[in-house]
């Protein structure tokens, strides 16, 4: 009931987990059942590992939390020895999700990552990440660059490819499009939304790199919309994400337009959410007559 | 490995201003813990927040483990309302925990920073290791006074209401002037200017010395990345993944005194 | 203390309250201390009366709450025959928001309110509504459109002339500095963010017109954001909104750079949160010593 | 003019399945207010969400007022909490209110709809004004049973667990064959469905209809715009100002049947 398609890749269900809060899914041994996941996304790799920004890295607003964590990693390298055997045992689908500050970067890691030895199924390009000066958002705010590293990457893969918007632009749809032109079996949204918080107290900002990235349920009303707007537009599917705590909320963004999901932020909370919504749904479903979920998808009557 | 456990609470009581004591049953998270390890507390079912709230644990008794809290924000607010027998969900044991003690320990806790202290003092205690253990506090109501503690005990206050007038470094000095210092080693747990005062001392006077930190958590699992702390510059001048800031749920939270750039996070 | 000028115009304070939170002034009598604010701003008036979108037309969500009124308001003439007088009357400074469709709109509409017997002090210019086709969206997100209509009105108008930004785009300063360059006196940042929410029982959107505004403490992060991010390359004087709900907010968006601030979503809950904030302020003054709040400005300690 | 009142909680009682009512002492409120109005309340100090929440007060007694609600989310959670003496933040009286009653009222009230029906009811009575008074709900246990109602007062259940098996359309049916039409005017609140089943019996059988409506509300006070009913078109076609939206809070709750285009909202 819960079993969806992305490509040529059959996920057990379209929840899967959020980039950057989730590990490399060894993290929450004891804690979630990893396996019964759709598919977890990975944390950003880069070419190189990074330390991160300096600390204060993360603080707590209405409803959300701010991060600038700085794609702390432990680079292409160490990751294809250290992460990829213990992703390579998992059973569910594996999405490895890559982050640069240029396209030399993007493209060597990617080469690097086709040629080690991993079971993934696909890539998820990073190009909205707010927290470094090189995130990729030079990127992730172009329609040509979005279309040329799409087009680069795709020539170098045929597993999954799906590129990560930010919804930090004036319109999204124009880098959606652009990333369908470029080749993308799929666009995801939304990365975090840029902020910023304040300590009144030391009159300091509460975050070393003065901006973040806003997630959880606070951003979900602009996830929805990013969603709804990119389904209007493409004929990719699209992973949505932003703010999602209940099986409620996944039924909203496939309602939306999703075709997929991610659990970002609530992990932190409940890091076996992933399973419990599902299995929500699997009732949902049988309640309400459903063969498959997606028979939903896009179905928002007037 | 930790665990998710939903626990019950046992009992609540107040131990000192605006401070209180909070025991859970949670038999396995019990089990594993030791002292220094915390645990990440979802204060209530409909918790409206995006992270959990650490606690160091202050003790174990069976199947109980307790903590102990300042009431600052929403969260301890709401762990101040538990009513007997209210769920908790709480993930543990998390983070490493004090070890070695091969040479005299000087145990020293200021403020809600004393709870992983109490925890060590008792598993030192029923190891029969001898120890000296220093708690300090603005004033006199801030302390726990009520608590039922054996000789080599000194309180400070900074106020001079209770115990010695004066900082925990002013009462280490006291007890240091009698030991070898090569032969002790501090453990220190509480707030930031207490934990930088006791790491220039140690570092000054070159005594072994650990500290546990705190820090603002997401996850408490090493995923986020959120709570790092930062080393001081290591010889070899790689700066790459880890080497240069630490995760404080991970790594630490008890670090080495000369490991630590700073203690304020 | 509280005491700031925004071009030549003296303020009690630097708190006021936003357009569309707070009506005209009467609506809230007996509820809230209106004349103890610093300033008001009306909710938007345009050329035409407007009936305002096809209902439902506000949600809550997770700290916040979407709304798509779609500027229903009594139109121009209406207002200065009927709004007008009692605004008339306060002791607080009145700001009118101006809304409108086209160029036309908007300069008619000015031009009947420098006409009309007001004792308005400036005027807030909204550019920036997501919530009706013709909302002012194609000024806020056009440097161009933004500082055309911005010359124009300056011609028009020797009052305080403040331009409201959009955050709903990929580079606010730009903007900001459109209308800095247009002449305004300042800018006012931010209006509410596109966001949506849909009801999953009915399988429908929650406002009738997909997308609202979100607006609350949810968005408070973004909207700090975008506030100091204006005052890093603006000269001209910033008011600062979004998701205030408390004199410590207040005091984030003036480390942040902004002059003055408007409190909108809150006054909902409390109608007379201006005046308790501004309690607040005047004892945090003088317990940390300083003369004028605005000696805070921009002052972040690194 | 409506205004703001720190009140008190007196008393709170489970009156059926999953609904309460809650008295407040709000001596000013209370004084003022007449059946048909409501008040917007602050579920509690913390209150995470950004709206109040509307209330049909239910009646008066002196200083205090009541409510009836049922527990949906978190606001009625929380009033569902209330312990006697805590302080409530209201708002009010807010909206129009039940008047003309120069023919004979029937009364309709379903679910907690029925709140502002037995003001309505307590208000005619001590008018020594003659009514019927119905009161539906999908089954008995939904019912407040033990409420002490005088005659000419029809109980309706959906499942015919008690009282009038069927609706209250029914059960109006039923009294109005006893009755001059055009002498009977109807007061209704309750369900959606409900009211827009009343709203369509009133008008083929062209009898005068007062209804109360529900949406959501962010300010209560005619200020945010987005509590809007829709009116039945009017002759005059000049679309303007509030002349085809109404808002419920200011210009209702109460509409005349003929005049709302659905009481879905
Ligand atoms: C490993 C670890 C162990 C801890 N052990 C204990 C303990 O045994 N007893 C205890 O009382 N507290 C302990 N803390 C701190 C505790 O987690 C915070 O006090 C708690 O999260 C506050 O939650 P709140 O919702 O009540 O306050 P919030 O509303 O979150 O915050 C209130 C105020 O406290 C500050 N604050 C919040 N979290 C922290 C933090 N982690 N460190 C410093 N300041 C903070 C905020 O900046 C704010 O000013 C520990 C923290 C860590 C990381
Ligand atoms: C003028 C007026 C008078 C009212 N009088 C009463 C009364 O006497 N007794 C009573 O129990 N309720 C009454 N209501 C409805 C009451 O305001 C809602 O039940 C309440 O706001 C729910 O708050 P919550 O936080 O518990 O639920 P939420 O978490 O806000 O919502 C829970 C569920 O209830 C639905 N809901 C929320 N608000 C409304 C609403 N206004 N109308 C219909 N569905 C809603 C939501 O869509 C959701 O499905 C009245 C509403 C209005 C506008
Ligand atoms: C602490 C943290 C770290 C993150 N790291 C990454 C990352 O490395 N790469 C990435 O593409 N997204 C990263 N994200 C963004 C999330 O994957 C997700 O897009 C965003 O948080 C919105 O979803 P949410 O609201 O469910 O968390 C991170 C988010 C958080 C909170
Ligand atoms: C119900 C509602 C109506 C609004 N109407 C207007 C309006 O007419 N004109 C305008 O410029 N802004 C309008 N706004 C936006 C607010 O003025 C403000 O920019 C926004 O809500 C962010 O501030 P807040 O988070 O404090 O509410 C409206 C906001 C809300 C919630
Ligand atoms: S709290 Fe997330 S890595 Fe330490
Ligand atoms: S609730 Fe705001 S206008 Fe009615």
């Amino acid at each position: 009931m819960l079993k969806v398609k992305l490509g040529d890749i059959t996920f057990a269900s379209p929840i899967t987990v959020a980039s950057g809060t989730y590990g490399y899914g060894n993290e929450v041994e004891g804690l979630a059942e990893v396996n019964r996941l759709g598919g977890i996304v990975t944390k950003s790799v880069t070419r190189h590992p990074r330390e991160g920004n300096p600390l204060p890295r993360i603080t707590e607003t209405p409803s959300g939390m701010l991060n600038s964590i700085g794609l702390a990693n432990v680079g292409v390298e160490m990751y294809c020895k250290e992460k990829l055997p213990f992703l390579n045992e998992l059973k569910t689908q594996v999405i490895v999700n890559i982050a640069g500050s240029s396209m030399g970067d993007y493209l060597e890691t990617m080469d690097m990552l086709e040629e080690a030895d991993g079971n993934h199924i696909g890539y998820e390009i990073n190009i909205s990440c707010p927290n470094v000066k090189e995130g990729g958002m030079e990127f992730g705010v172009s329609c040509e660059m979005t279309e040329k590293l799409t087009k680069e990457m795709r020539r170098r893969t045929s597993k999954l490819l799906i590129m990560k918007l930010s919804p930090n632009v004036t319109s999204i749809t124009e880098i959606g499009l652009a990333a369908q032109d470029g080749g993308a079996d799929a666009v995801s949204a939304i990365n975090t939304v840029v902020g910023m918080g304040i300590d009144v107290e030391k009159r300091c900002v509460k975050l070393h790199t003065v901006f973040g990235g806003l997630s959880g349920p606070a951003i979900k009303p602009i996830a929805l919309a990013n969603v709804h707007k990119l389904y209007k537009v493409l004929s990719i599917p699209i992973m949505g994400l932003g703010g999602i705590a209940s099986a409620e909320d996944v039924l909203e963004f496939i309602l939306a337009g999703a075709h997929m999901v991610q659990i970002g932020t609530t992990n932190y909370i409940n890091p076996n959410i992933g399973v419990d919504i599902l299995q929500e749904l699997e009732a949902y479903c049988t309640e309400n007559g459903l063969k498959n979920i997606l028979e939903l998808k896009g179905q928002l009557n007037s | 490995m930790s665990l998710r456990e939903i626990s019950r609470v046992t009992g609540s009581r107040k131990i000192a201003e605006n401070t209180f004591e909070s025991t859970l049953h949670a038999p396995q998270i019990a089990s594993l813990v030791k002292a220094g390890q915390f645990i990440n507390i979802l204060p209530s079912g409909d918790w409206p927040k995006v992270m959990r709230r650490p606690m160091s644990v202050s003790g174990t008794e069976g199947d109980n483990l307790s903590i102990i809290y300042k009431v600052v924000g929403t969260g301890t607010e709401q762990m101040y309302s538990w009513a007997e027998g209210d769920e908790v969900d709480i993930i543990g044991p998390l983070g490493n925990y004090w070890a070695d003690f091969s040479k005299t320990p000087i145990i020293i806790g200021g403020g809600v920073g004393i709870a992983p202290i109490f925890f060590l003092h008792n598993t030192l205690q029923s190891n029969n290791i001898e120890h000296y253990m220093i708690m300090g506090s603005r004033t006199a109501n801030e302390h726990f006074l009520e608590h039922d503690l054996p000789a080599k005990v000194l309180m400070t206050t900074d106020d001079g209401t209770y115990g010695i007038h004066g900082n925990v470094v002013a009462a280490v000095d006291t007890i240091a002037e009698n030991l070898d210092l090569s032969d002790t080693k501090l453990f220190v747990c509480g707030p930031a200017p207490m934990m930088e005062a006791m790491k220039d001392y140690a570092l000054a006077k070159n005594i072994e010395c650990d500290i546990a930190l705190e820090t603002v958590m997401a996850c408490g699992i090493g995923i986020c990345q959120g709570c790092s702390m930062e080393y001081v510059p290591k010889e070899s001048k790689e700066s790459s993944y880890r080497e240069k800031y630490g995760l404080v749920c991970m790594d630490g939270p008890i670090f080495k005194a000369k490991e630590i750039k700073t203690c304020y996070l």
